[in-house]
């Protein structure tokens, strides 16, 4: 499913970006192919064998419900745009990144797993990538590099980490983190 | 020079990865930290000057690169003792002390490049480093709770700063509405009179709750305190003061380019509630906490609070947030030295276990009472005196019952904290046998109490230096 | 800090002497190094000699102040100003007849009771790190307490206050070990923090309106603006002094943190610290401009009413105590409520510009203020020989100390006497006044307004009449009868030079008594800086107040003299007869005496049947069923305090519930932590949506 | 002086007035006029016994009592003529040097350590502390009548003109009167007569008092009386010539003390709880005086 959404991403980004420096483009295309379609979903997958994390997802809230929150939320974040206008953008574009944001913080929010956790936070970053293809064309190479570097090192670590909680404590399940408070 | 800041840095974490001995770790610290003073000084005596493009050193990186190059000082100072005994108490891998040390330095160093960015993409890059090596020394001690604390810290700072940068996204869309598309400071400032309000207040929103999660701040405020609990002393020393410097200035950045459009006003009220907030949670787990380190991760959110109650009401406010930070930093940190060697002193940082400081370790003790005056904003203490100009600010401004609130609130902190510091000062636990004790060492309290002195002196008599900067930093700021 | 310019008050020689003698800065100068010094010394001196050097400082920075002192008090007020410091702008320093007189009474109070305190502290020999803490915290209490004095720069003035309650918080904590000790100090410690709180609020309005902390710009304010600030100094100055403002009763601290404190420190604190509280009241009083509307008149009532009631209410409470220190605190309270009575008749007369209540009111404020610094320092003192003795305070267990401590047990009846305003000691002298002030206050006041006086008067006799009841319990079931439990300790640590200091103060009681003109023309200056047309020749209708004054040294003089003659008769007569000398008797009962004895608690059984409805009594009793009771009953009153208990205590239990209801916030769910973000932004786009923010 | 003289030879005959009329009453001869006193001065002659709890307070108390009396006696006045002890206020020291003098017999009878003395010294600090209120109310509200503030001025500026003013001078002497026997403990208060210990008040408090201390307490007992007796006299007696005024003064001692012997002899002690109740309402008569002098003195419109 990510691997998906990292290949619709790299399209669009090969659709999008049409007037960048070509190392600039270059360097989105691998981050996106590479990264993103290919190298993100074999590492998840990777976690979940030698975690041995179950497939089926225990959501807190059922869902129908999640469905409708997530409709809702697709729906808000056009009025959203709709409500700021004067902008020179395809309106299409908000749309469809905020409510991937959206979905990615729903999916942290009612998710009990750790896993679901980084897959939702991908999603997030996804949703921002999105954003940052609507401007990403004026934004400095340099910048743009720096950003992506991070989200790939803040997941990779986050992985990795993933294999230390599971060493620790032998489920990766947010019930067993959750020790610490007031 | 920030370059070759940078290049030498690099440098000299690479080396500490590579070296395991314990000799040469210590020399590259005491390097690394020449470096950051040489780099400071030359920043002092180059305001305004503009490096590699992205970086200025304007008055505000400046204050805080002093007061972060201070702390660093102390902190690897302290890096050094909490090693030691760590490393007695429980074998650590050899390399882990390499790590540690690496981490400190890339932590100092990306919170000196967000200092001085000029570029607000680069600021947040920088800041998301500073998550990244925050994440590893907070995992030194690698126990559960250890593990726990670094993942809520890792994965909550990242999704915190995910939506900084959509806001900032926002605000670069907004920006580019209006045709401006160097995303520099200088050129937001300027400019941002002529951007969409809406997408401003978007993007505002966002990067105050994305950053909020480095200050400290309500809402994201959590995993601080979980992060200070478990890190190292000397670390949670950091994460509380320079690391929430970082955040306040992020969003001080982000303020002041809104500080000339329509939605000043706006901004002050989302600040003014989001700190009367944190305030209030503050004082609510002050009343109940049971761990010295919680409880100074919560005072930490009270004085946040209090910064960006500051903030919003501005006026004499804007001053008073900036002296309020730096003594604060100086307060907090050297709360945190102090509670290293309670630690080491007790073996536990619950407050039950401990008690009649006064009895075995009296400088340590003096320590405590000083912090205990300077931290509640009793004189002589200089954040009494940054404390009144807020209440100053307050009552101008006719925020009357705001100002009641905060004060009310602000006696109960006072309450909180003097019970258990004097509980830990003066009482006697019941069960507590003498001969588990360690005995204290008198060179770790040296820091503290040139720290608290300088908190005394800054406030009775600040020096012309400061005060211009701070002014200069604040200037364009409507009064 | 740059240079210092002195300005003279007014063309005195020896006023202008000092001028040329003092550069401001090298004063404070040298106070500091000499602080520092001493400090030191006190430090790495053997435990033998800190208490020397201790009081060795307090002595020469007494002896400074006192002269300066003594020459504003005898009319060179003297002002000088360290000129525009970055955060205070100017900081004047003024030292004028009333700051003069309070001085006075600190540097005496401060060096007897070292004096007394170096004794007291033998006990303590061991825990030399502590008493070094405690006794470089003696000379901070000094000089800050002198500052508070001296300084009437509104920022510099909350600081030296907050370190004078500061020191003396960490002074109550000596004995920290214990946890009640403790409970008391921090307790102290937030009481004082409010009342910090509402002055910062003042100087703030003050700012804020006149752009300058020196109070004396408290002048140009706005009739507006003129109430509500100094409502807040006053409501302030009033907690510092233990006055018991109805709605607001902070002054809980006082019978807690007394108890706790060394008794030298508690004689300093209830002798001159709370004083400073009403320093703070007289300075207001002058430097804020109360002519308009009706001012005066205003507050003199308002101060009358509440410092009437807190007067009551404190003696009520004192008596039913069963702790010497406790009882000492709560009278503490009572004489708090004279000496604002004594102001409130000032205001009053100030507002119907009558010169004799005026001065009146101000006079008998003034030198009761005096007068219960000595007295109840001289107390407390006692107090503090007394738990040396038996290391109790408890009433019910102690008993027939005057056999075993005489001299103490003299000085605490000198004491006890002169506190109920009785002849020929001091306290009558000051009462004396405010009953003749209020006399003329009838005489010449609205049918309303004197009815008001009358109301007064009578409440100051009720007040007279239970300190009486109070201190006779005190006195009676302490010193006198048989030891109720047999005393720990033999050593009683009463010897002469131990009470030196005592019987100094005894000596002062005792002559104020004797010769009040003499003291009364001391408090001329301070007086006339509120009534400025003031003089003794003005006072009452027939003779002029030092006559009257005159006459009553001569009347209490005879009354000795009267005494004396008649226990001379007595013992001519009396001792050529047969004297034996046989057990009391008991009506025909021999038993246990000691058991059988009037107890504190059934000595005021009557009382507190009538107070009952005021105050709150909790017993536990446990009734004898059966004939011949088996294991012992019990019966035991515990005397709270209802306004605490209803406007303090309850609150905080409501609060503290409120908070806890939070606790939900961090519950370590990384799922919620996110969420608060979420709902945060949702919120503030929702209010802002709504137009609210 | 003359009034302290006067005063001085009142006590000789008025505690036996009393009981002879309180005999005559009910219905018996009585002992003689002089009988108390010459009870008095035997004690004075006998020797004494202290209790071996007692201290040196115990010993002064009675004669410090005794003084305190006799400074108050100095302070009234005999109508226009002053007292020894005369100044505007006077009559709060009048107050406070008796006040003293109780202050010792109550620590004295603490001094015993007798399970009945303390219980006495309870309640006479009780009553009085009750009973103060009321005199000063009254020296108050004549002082507002007479525009004076000491004995002397306000005696001898006292006129009563209107009938108003007869009325509040008589309410007044009735207060001084039941004033007195408040202080000196006697009906409805406490009985002197009575025997048993937990219904005394003033008696039980000397209990462990013999000899001359015994004496001079009892004698100053008839002093204050004397003395209370003096100040109701001298609310008549104002600037009368002496050879109408001595008898006057005698004439209203006498009525004083027969009137003290009638209500002892009809009325009958209460119940130590309902004491204070009643003591306090001397408090609020004193009070209507006063408000009535406002009245008179038509300072109210």
């Amino acid at each position: 499913m990510l691997a998906v959404q990292g290949f619709l991403l790299f399209l669009l980004a090969f659709i999008q970006l049409v007037n960048v420096t070509i190392l600039n483009l270059v360097f989105i295309l691998l981050e996106t192919l590479v990264f993103k379609t290919i190298a993100l979903p074999l590492f998840i997958n990777y976690i979940i064998r030698k975690n041995k994390i179950t497939r089926e997802t225990e959501p807190f809230v059922s869902y129908f419900i999640s469905l409708l929150i997530i409709t809702a939320a697709i729906i808000g974040s056009f009025i959203l745009v709709q409500q700021i206008q004067g902008l020179g953008y395809d309106t299409l574009f908000f749309v469809v990144a905020l409510s991937t944001l959206f979905l990615g913080l729903y999916v942290i929010i009612s998710r009990g797993k750790l896993l679901t956790h980084i897959m939702g936070y991908v999603v997030l970053e996804n949703g921002v990538f999105i954003l940052s293809l609507a401007v990403g064309n004026e934004m400095p190479m340099m910048v743009n590099t720096g950003i992506l570097i991070d989200i790939f090192v803040s997941v990779l670590v986050m992985g990795i980490f993933i294999n230390k909680i599971g060493d620790v404590f032998n489920n990766s399940d947010t019930q067993a983190i959750s020790q610490m408070k007031d | 020079m920030l370059g070759y800041y940078f290049i030498i840095a690099v440098a000299i974490i690479a080396s500490l990865l590579l070296t395991r001995k314990v000799l040469q770790h210590k020399i590259l610290l005491v390097l690394f930290n020449g470096l950051q003073w040489s780099l400071t000084l030359y920043m002092c005596f180059h305001l305004h000057s503009e490096e590699l493009g992205y970086f200025t050193a304007d008055a505000t990186a400046i204050i805080m690169l002093i007061v972060l190059s201070i702390l660093a000082t102390t902190s690897s100072f302290h890096s050094i003792y909490y090693l030691q005994h760590h490393h007695q108490r429980h074998a650590t891998p050899q390399h882990a002390q390499a790590i540690y040390y690496a981490a400190l330095c890339i932590l100092i160093m990306a919170q000196t490049g967000a200092f001085l960015s000029s570029h607000i993409a680069v600021t947040w890059i920088f800041i998301e480093l500073t998550t990244f090596s925050a994440a590893i020394l907070i995992y030194h001690e690698r126990k559960e709770d250890a593990v726990e604390a670094t993942w809520k810290y890792l994965f909550v700072c990242s999704v915190a700063l995910t939506l900084a940068f959509t806001g900032i996204l926002f605000l670069s869309i907004s920006a580019q509405a209006s045709g401006t598309i160097d995303l520099s400071y200088r050129s937001l400032v300027n400019h941002a009179a002529t951007f969409n309000p809406s997408w401003l207040k978007l993007s505002f929103l966002l990067i105050l709750v994305g950053y909020s999660a480095k200050m400290g701040l309500f809402p994201m405020h959590t995993v601080c305190v979980d992060a200070h609990t478990v890190a190292p002393p000397p670390i949670s020393a950091f994460i509380s003061t320079t690391l929430m410097n970082v955040g306040f200035v992020a969003i001080f950045r982000m303020y002041s380019i809104i500080a000339s459009t329509s939605i000043l006003i706006w901004a002050n009220h989302v600040l003014i509630l989001a700190g009367t907030l944190s305030v209030f949670v503050a004082v609510v787990y002050l009343m109940q906490v049971h761990h010295f380190k919680r409880m100074f991760a919560y005072s930490s959110l009270e004085n946040m609070g209090l910064v960006a109650i500051g903030l919003g009401v501005g006026g004499i406010g804007y001053y008073a947030v900036f002296l309020h930070l730096i003594f604060h930093s100086f307060t907090k940190a050297s709360m945190f030295y102090q509670i290293q060697q309670v630690h080491h002193i007790y073996k536990s940082y619950l407050i039950k276990n401990t008690g009649n400081y006064f009895k075995y370790y009296l400088p340590g003790a003096v320590v405590i009472l000083l912090s205990f005056i300077s931290i509640t904003g009793i004189p002589p203490s200089g954040m009494f005196f940054s404390e009144f100009m807020m209440f100053r600010a307050l009552f101008e401004h006719q925020y009357y019952i705001l100002l009641i609130i905060v004060l009310i609130l602000l006696s109960f902190t006072i309450w909180a904290l003097g019970r258990n510091f004097f509980r830990l000062v003066f009482s006697t636990p019941e069960d507590l046998d003498e001969s588990r004790l360690d005995q204290g060492d008198p060179v770790q309290s040296i820091s503290q109490y040139v720290l608290l002195g300088l908190v005394i002196y800054l406030g009775f008599n600040p020096p012309s230096q400061m005060v211009a900067l701070i002014n200069e930093a604040i200037k364009n700021l409507p009064f | 800090m740059e240079g210092a310019q002195i300005i003279i008050g007014n063309q005195w020689a020896i006023g202008r002497l000092y001028i040329y003698m003092i550069s401001l800065l090298s004063l404070i100068a040298a106070a500091t190094i000499v602080f520092l010094i001493g400090s030191i010394c006190i430090v790495i001196a053997p435990v033998k000699i800190k208490a020397g050097i201790a009081l060795s400082l307090v002595f020469i920075y007494g002896c400074g102040s006192s002269l300066l002192a003594y020459h504003a008090l005898t009319g060179a007020p003297l002002e000088m100003v360290i000129a525009d410091t970055t955060l205070f702008g100017d900081i004047p320093l003024r030292i004028d007849a009333l700051s003069a007189f309070f001085i006075l009474i600190i540097n005496f109070t401060l060096f007897t009771g070292g004096l007394y305190g170096a004794n007291y502290m033998r006990t303590y020999r061991e825990q030399k790190a502590n008493l070094s803490f405690h006794w470089i915290l003696f000379i901070i209490f000094h000089l800050s307490m002198l500052a508070v004095c001296v300084i009437q720069n509104g920022l510099a003035f909350l600081v030296a206050w907050e370190i004078m309650s500061l020191s003396s918080m960490l002074l109550v904590i000596f004995e920290h070990y214990k946890p009640e000790t403790l409970r008391a100090g921090v307790n102290y410690l937030i009481q004082m923090h409010v009342s910090v709180v509402l002055l910062t609020l003042g100087v703030i309005g003050l700012f804020t309106h006149t752009g300058s902390f020196d109070f004396a710009a408290a002048g140009q304010l706005n009739p507006a603006a003129v109430l509500p600030i100094f409502a807040c100094f006053f409501v302030g100055f009033a907690l510092k002094a233990g006055l018991n403002i109805g709605i607001l009763p902070l002054n809980t601290w006082l019978p807690q943190a007394h108890p706790a404190a060394p008794a030298h420190i508690s004689g300093m604190m209830s002798g001159v610290m709370i004083k400073l509280g009403i320093y703070g009241i007289l300075r207001m009083i002058l430097l804020f401009p109360l002519t308009e509307n009706q001012n005066y008149l205003r507050i003199g009532w308002a101060l009358l009413g509440v410092a009437a009631a807190s007067g009551i209410y404190g003696i009520m409470l004192a008596i039913i105590q069963h702790n010497l220190k406790k009882l000492l605190a709560y009278s503490s309270i009572e004489n708090i409520g004279i000496i604002g009575m004594g102001i409130g008749l000032g205001l009053i007369g100030l507002g119907m510009d009558n010169v004799m209540l005026a001065s009146a009111g101000f006079l008998s404020a003034l030198l009761h203020t005096l007068n219960h610094a000595l007295f109840k320092s001289l107390l407390f003192y006692t107090a503090g020989t007394v738990y040396h003795a038996t290391h109790s305070l408890k009433m019910e267990s102690l008993g027939g100390l005057f056999k075993k401590i005489p001299q103490t047990a003299s000085l605490f009846l000198l004491g006890a006497l002169a506190i109920c305003g009785f002849p020929p000691f001091n306290g009558f002298i000051s009462e004396f006044l405010l009953y003749s002030g209020l006399y003329q206050g009838i005489l010449h006041a609205s049918p309303v307004a004197s009815v008001l006086l009358m109301l007064a008067i009578l409440s100051l006799v009720l007040i007279g009449g239970l300190a009486l009841l109070g201190f006779t319990k005190a006195f009676g079931v302490v010193f006198l009868g048989k030891e109720r439990q047999p005393l720990s300790s033999d050593n009683t640590g009463e010897t002469f030079g131990n009470l030196l200091p005592l019987y100094v103060i005894g000596v002062f009681i005792l002559s104020i008594g004797l010769f009040p003109s003499a003291f009364v023309r001391l408090l001329s200056q301070p007086v006339a800086l509120f009534v400025p047309q003031f003089s003794f020749t003005a006072f009452t209708s027939g003779s002029t107040l030092l006559g009257t004054l005159q006459h009553v040294s001569w009347s209490v003089t005879g009354l000795i003299a009267m005494s004396g003659g008649v226990l001379l008769i007595r013992h001519f007569i009396t001792s050529p007869r047969l004297q034996s000398v046989s057990p009391t008797w008991g009506c025909g009962y021999v038993g246990d005496a000691a058991k059988m004895q009037y107890t504190a608690n059934s000595f005021v059984r009557m009382y507190r049947k009538l107070a009952e409805s005021v105050l709150l009594v909790q017993r536990t009793k446990v009734e004898i069923k059966e004939v011949f009771p088996q294991k012992i009953m019990h019966y035991e009153t515990h005397i709270g305090d209802i306004l605490e208990t209803n406007l303090i205590d309850q609150p905080l239990v409501w609060t503290k519930r409120l908070f806890a209801s939070f606790h939900f916030l961090q519950n370590g769910k990384i799922q919620n932590y996110i969420l608060y973000g979420i709902v945060f932004m949702l919120t503030v786009a929702l209010l802002t949506w709504l137009k609210l923010l | 002086m003359t009034s302290l003289i006067l005063i001085l030879v009142v006590t000789l005959f008025f505690h036996g007035l009393v009981f002879r009329t309180k005999s005559l009453l009910s219905g018996r001869q009585g002992p003689g006029l002089l009988q108390p006193i010459k009870d008095i001065w035997r004690q004075l002659r006998k020797g004494a016994v202290f209790s071996d709890t007692s201290t040196i307070i115990f010993r002064i108390a009675p004669g410090i009592y005794f003084a305190s009396v006799l400074t108050a006696v100095l302070c009234v006045p005999f109508g226009g003529i002053p007292g020894l002890i005369s100044f505007p206020g006077d009559f709060v020291f009048f107050a406070y040097a008796l006040a003293l003098g109780k202050f010792f017999m109550i620590v004295a009878a603490m001094d015993t350590g007798s399970s009945f003395e303390g219980m006495g010294a309870s309640r006479e600090a009780h009553f009085s502390m009750l009973a103060e209120p009321a005199f000063f109310t009254i020296m108050g509200s004549l002082a507002l009548f007479t525009g004076q503030l000491s004995f002397r001025d306000i005696f001898a500026s006292l006129h009563f003109s209107s009938s108003f003013s007869i009325a509040m001078g008589l309410l007044a002497a009735m207060i001084l009167l039941i004033l007195a026997m408040i202080e000196n403990s006697r009906m409805p208060v406490d009985d002197p007569r009575t025997h048993l210990e937990l219904t005394m008040v003033h008696e039980v408090m000397i209990l462990d008092n013999s000899g001359f201390d015994l004496g001079l307490i009892l004698f100053t007992t008839n002093l204050k009386f004397a003395l209370f007796g003096a100040l109701a006299a001298n609310l008549f007696i104002n600037t009368f010539p002496l050879f109408i005024s001595i008898p006057l003064f005698l004439a209203v001692e006498a009525i004083f003390a027969i009137a003290i012997g009638t209500v002892e002899s009809f009325v009958a002690r209460f119940r130590m709880g309902r004491n204070p109740q009643f003591i306090f309402t001397i408090t609020s008569y004193a009070l209507v005086v006063f408000l009535f002098v406002l009245f008179i003195t038509g300072r109210s419109s």
